[in-house]
């Protein structure tokens, strides 16, 4: 074991778990005044739910023996036998900070859903459905991904699908499937079942405050270099590489979304801008220690118009109040990102192999290609049926969608209680 | 002419704007307002102390409109989108009004509207 | 004793408050509204979609005075700085008042003016 | 029916509604202005530049009543409470009523207060 | 020394300093709008004044060689002799990174203090107070248990109570005592020397702006991992650790302050959560080092009912103006993470000494326990006649609360000559 | 390598990337609230263009191999040859990851000079002029003075101006000429050339959101420490040296602004302790890892002072308007930092090598004084030619200055057609 290793995962670690009060602001700007703390509240609450469940089960359903490729065992349960001394996965670090860093991504996961359902749904719902998701699907698919599973490789020591040694051999830098692929499908998903907002149609959809909305991106940037450099799991040439796709991809995304808000209107918006950042991100993290840092500005730049593409397909096309874009920016960035990978991927980078079986397509070979979009077919599916288990079971005991009346007077007073800004009424 | 002042509840705004606009009145002015009437105020909660508000959120509209028929017009639809029959729906004031100057053309009066 | 209420654009509020102040009317009273009438309304874009405001920001101004000609003054001073001949510029509303109280001396009438 | 408008210190805002709840007025509306009469605005220093305000902080009530008595009242209410003595205490004005309509019920007139 | 944990520890002493900062926006956040100012001034200028005077002599008086177990020497006065390329201290880190380290709990523990008498005193008083009170009462506390001092282990090379070899032995890991009951008490205080604040009982206490309420909380929670986890002093296993009960503490008092609103209101709300994280932070602080994960989890799920409980007791029953409840949650939270150390201490984690030399009560031994209620109630103690100490001086000089009219028209203006946001206003 | 420095060097990268937002907050909290989106614009997007460009051909045009002392070559364009896995710079870091952390300060430069044309400055022109100002002054700058250039030392392995072995030996410990001294005379030269903005004479100068300047500050405080620490270049003495002289200077300067209120007005202003926060920064970046601690303190209590006077200066008398201060505090501070340098620098700290090559002043030696005052002479004049050639070209193609009727309506709306606050007008 490294201290240098572990110094800096236990700050990634940190930097990761900020990403979730950052998405609370770059949610919580994006909605109208009345719907400001039940969007904050709708990614808070994760952190404190999505942890307690993380140690008490959720590490050992991920990361325990494997079982038919699928989910991990009971070896974990309440973070017995996670060792805080020792490492025995072969990593610089002790298997407790392997645990911690991991936490940190089933906290932002589901916390991106949120963004879908934003100012319609009841929050003890939305409590019952992040509890059921989360072991559904987040666990299962973080176990097939990183834990042993069969969307992986024989690397990771487990036994395939089914046990019967099949892999996909598919990559997953930071999590494109497990992170985004599957909580924007998720999010749509509900999204759908919710319906509209009442407004949706006839009343215009409008930040109450951009410069929220812009720490929530800047703090989302800052967290997300714990996010994508940490997942080289140790401090190394990796992760250098890892940081420098990851800040590049964001900056060419950002200035491709200024580009189209200047083609289409002449007016570059800070929502855009903030908005490419993100995507940005969100594309470069299956490949970030992948793909060259060449191909990470192409990632980058093409991001934003797929993304600006897919937001206007969902919501003036195909009419679905996805209200703040987490299919849009998640789901579709994420699955660019997927493929990109495979295009881009390459088994060495300066020396060092970087874990992937091929080269991507670019390169001339399909094997990667082909086994990125089979887990990201993979991945829509899990989720797909897992989110429509979730929504089932709490179907039976409660409507999730609130009454008429709480949604005009909005989720912030009927659902918490609160206002987000009493003084801003004009009396202090 | 004749001014009419409503205020009303927020979540009330947007169809009250459209019942507006449907009557076709020449112009509104609305901004926010705290409040009370018969309704006493709202509680919250603050660390587990309850929290008094006795104002609560309205919105206030103006319409400046030419005629009695037309302040009848526009009194009764706000009255009706605005009606939820529970306290704290508001109030309509009608006031008599001596003179309007349009600022883009300096016309007067009626015409001005 | 005349109320006059105008309506303008924000970017003429330093000038009208400037206007206002030459003549010396004896004190204003502004704040921030949501109107609209001719000009109706807005265009933003939020992630490429267009997203209407029907309402713009105004800024109101009522300045309280004690005779007619006063009023006329005012009216003009404002009439002249407000416009641009745009549609949007706003109104101008007199209305007639009963009294005044001046609340540090408990004076009333045109002298509290 | 009088309508009573009351411009007041903000650190007077309390004072002021727990007078008008004392002498019962069945309602009020308020909210935040901008103002400046005798008193010429503040001064705040922002990195050593002295920066003029022109405009305070006021607090606008306003307050519709049944009958002439009533509104004495009101208003007497208001001057005793509001009152400081320095200047900047502010004004109340009283205006006519041509009708109140109670959304809720769609009574009118005075039974509408 | 090891470049892991110096890069670590420097990281981990900027995340406290955040801190700071963080507590201004948790703090001002909470109060009325015409007080934001000077609720936010209040902790920031410590950020200036508690640094000079810590190279100055605060650290020479906290670290400085012992005298009679209670405060240290004039050894390092100026930041002489403190070494930035060597270590004399028995770690892995420079003696000056040490220093700075512990710096940043000398800024944030008196920046803690203030929430207990926000909008009612003199601002030039309080620049007295806090620095009276870092002399009478921060820097004995912190030679007291960490520098050496009697109520901690001779293993620091003091030479115990007055110099009688005797030590309490008891323990704190990251600033219970030092940071959270010595401030808590000391506003407690001086909140009841005050007197309450003009519209105490008849107004409404409106927090102002909730997002800053939550943005506070969300960075306390970020720089609370460079608190706990620094207080390693390494990167190491111990570090994992205490990061690990830091978090999950921290989780399960947001889900135990949100069950507490759901039973009283079936509302949880924003502020609720963001106490909950906070205090959860505050009860893990004293033992994150010592204390069994699962046993993090129970400190958390607790420390949301005892803290709720309390500000009910000192606000609705005592009538105490403890105006953000700085007793009521770092104080009341301290001493629960004291007592709960006591409790749940281990001697030795994954086979590791943890440095604690006996177990806690819950394993059968009673000697920690009894150790760490001394310790708490002798930290009162000073705290109490600390605060009095500083209060006399200040009120031979000037009353320390301001005018009422002052009051009446808030702290920002009348003590400040600045608005929070005088846009706001309505005009531009 | 080592595990320790990289780790801490990506964490470091990662700070300094977040000061250009925190800077967005810093300025954006100070101009009226129709300004607001265009002056968070004005530094976000050069997160996007200046990483792009760094990538492209910026890395190479700074540190490829040198030309005359002036310039880097081409040998890194498109990051080539940039080793992720090696070190060749002689550090314990990467090359790829010296050049990130490089980056950064790419970043921030530019964001730096929008401060003093907030308000008033075509959005277009102003993302030409970043375009064309990176490439004529910061690039050339950054060779200079880092990159084996003249003015650094020939330990670099340049060959001295135009080829003759000459160097200034002047030292630039974190970027003074580099960064503030290049940043703020360029912000300065452009608001002469835009002109004042329309409101300038006769209206107030209102900072819409306090809290926000607050919160710039204080991020920017926290991503300095990886600015000033991590321009150590490692996790090592140094770098601890670096962080308490930077942490004292800020708050020394803190202290002093603070002081400058009290005696003026008799009312702290948080404004005021903001700036001294970050003026603090500004002088003790070029000295921090060369001057002693008790240095450090002097040059932050007397930045206050010289910047306030500076600001007066610009703004009163030269009736300049500089809008954010950008010279005022950055070029003024950015001159006084490099001034104190020459005078309090010294060679050797704690038995390390500085690498400044002579005492400074105060120990009576006075070539590294004069190398220094003439750095600073060089840095102005590379600044002032620099920005009237850029200006110079955009004039060529369009007026940079917005029309007075979209000064008017504030750049907000009608540069970017989005408001900041859509809400607090008051309707939801
Ligand atoms: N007499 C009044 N003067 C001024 N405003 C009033 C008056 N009565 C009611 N209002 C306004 O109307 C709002 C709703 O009135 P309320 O009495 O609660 O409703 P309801 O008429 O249904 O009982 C109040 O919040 C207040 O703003
Ligand atoms: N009839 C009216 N009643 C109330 N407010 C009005 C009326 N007509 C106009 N206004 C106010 O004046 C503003 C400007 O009016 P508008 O019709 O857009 O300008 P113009 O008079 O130049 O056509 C509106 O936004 C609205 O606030
Ligand atoms: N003639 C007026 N018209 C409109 N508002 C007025 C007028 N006179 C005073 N006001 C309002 O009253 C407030 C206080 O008035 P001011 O003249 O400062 O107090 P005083 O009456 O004690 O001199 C002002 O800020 C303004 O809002």
């Amino acid at each position: 074991m490294s201290a240098g290793s572990i110094g800096f995962m236990i700050i990634c670690s940190a930097l990761v778990l900020l990403m979730t009060p950052a998405l609370a602001f770059f949610y919580g700007g994006l909605v109208r005044r009345k719907n400001v703390i039940n969007t904050m509240m709708a990614t808070t609450f994760i952190v404190g739910l999505a942890m307690v469940m993380w140690i008490l089960f959720g590490y050992s359903l991920s990361f325990g023996s494997d079982n038919g490729g699928l989910i991990g065992g009971f070896d974990f349960l309440g973070f017995n036998n996670v060792k805080e001394n020792a490492s025995t996965r072969g990593l610089e670090i002790p298997d407790m900070l392997y645990a911690i860093f991991q936490m940190m991504f089933a906290v932002i996961t589901p916390a991106l859903i949120t963004g879908a359902v934003a100012g319609r749904m009841k929050f003890k719902a939305l409590i019952s459905f992040v509890f059921l998701w989360s072991i559904v699907v987040y666990y299962p698919m973080a176990h097939m991904v990183w834990g042993g599973g069969f969307l992986g490789s024989a690397a990771e020591g487990g036994s395939g699908l089914f046990g019967s040694g099949i892999y996909l051999n598919s990559v997953d830098f930071a999590g494109g499937n497990v992170v985004h692929i599957s909580s924007g499908i998720s999010g749509l998903l509900l999204a759908i079942l919710l319906k509209k907002r009442r407004e949706y149609d006839h009343t215009a959809y409008q930040p109450h405050n951009i410069p929220f909305v812009f720490l929530g991106a800047a703090l989302l940037l800052f967290g997300w270099f714990g996010f994508n450099a940490g997942s080289a799991l140790a401090a190394n040439g990796l992760a250098v590489h890892a940081f420098t796709t990851t800040a590049v991809a964001s900056a060419a995304a950002l200035i491709s979304w200024m580009t189209i808000d200047i083609i289409k209107t002449g007016k570059p918006t800070l929502v855009g801008a903030s908005t490419g950042m993100v995507v940005g991100l969100v594309a470069i993290t299956p490949g970030a220690g992948f793909v060259p840092v060449w191909a990470a500005i192409i990632i980058g730049l093409l991001v934003s118009p797929i993304c600006f593409f897919g937001v206007y397909l969902i919501k003036s096309v195909l009419k679905i109040d996805d209200a703040l874009d987490a299919f849009g920016c998640h789901g579709i960035g994420g699955i660019w990102g997927g493929i990109a990978t495979g295009l881009f991927a390459v088994t060495n980078i300066d020396g060092n192999d970087t874990g992937a079986q091929w080269n991507g397509l670019v390169f001339g070979r399909y094997e990667l290609f082909l086994a990125q979009v089979e887990s990201i077919v993979i991945t829509i599916a899990v989720a797909v049926v897992g989110t429509f288990i979730c929504y089932g079971i709490i179907r039976l005991f409660t409507n999730p969608r609130v009454d008429e009346m709480k949604e005009r007077i909005g989720l912030d007073y009927s659902e918490h209680g609160e206002r987000a800004y009493p003084s801003f009424d004009g009396l202090d | 002419m004749k001014k009419i002042e409503a205020i009303v509840r927020p979540e009330k705004y947007e169809e009250v704007k459209d019942a507006l606009n449907k009557i076709e009145v020449k112009g509104i002015t609305v901004y926010q307002v705290m409040g009370c009437g018969h309704q006493k105020g709202r509680q919250e909660n603050v660390r587990g102390l309850n929290v008094d508000f006795e104002l609560n959120r309205k919105i206030k509209f103006e319409i400046v409109v030419s005629t009695d028929e037309w302040a009848e017009k526009t009194v009764e639809a706000i009255q009706k989108t605005a009606n939820t029959g529970e306290i704290g729906d508001g109030k309509i004031f009608v006031y008599d009004l001596e003179d309007v100057v349009k600022i883009r053309t300096g016309e007067r009066g009626v015409k001005a509207i």
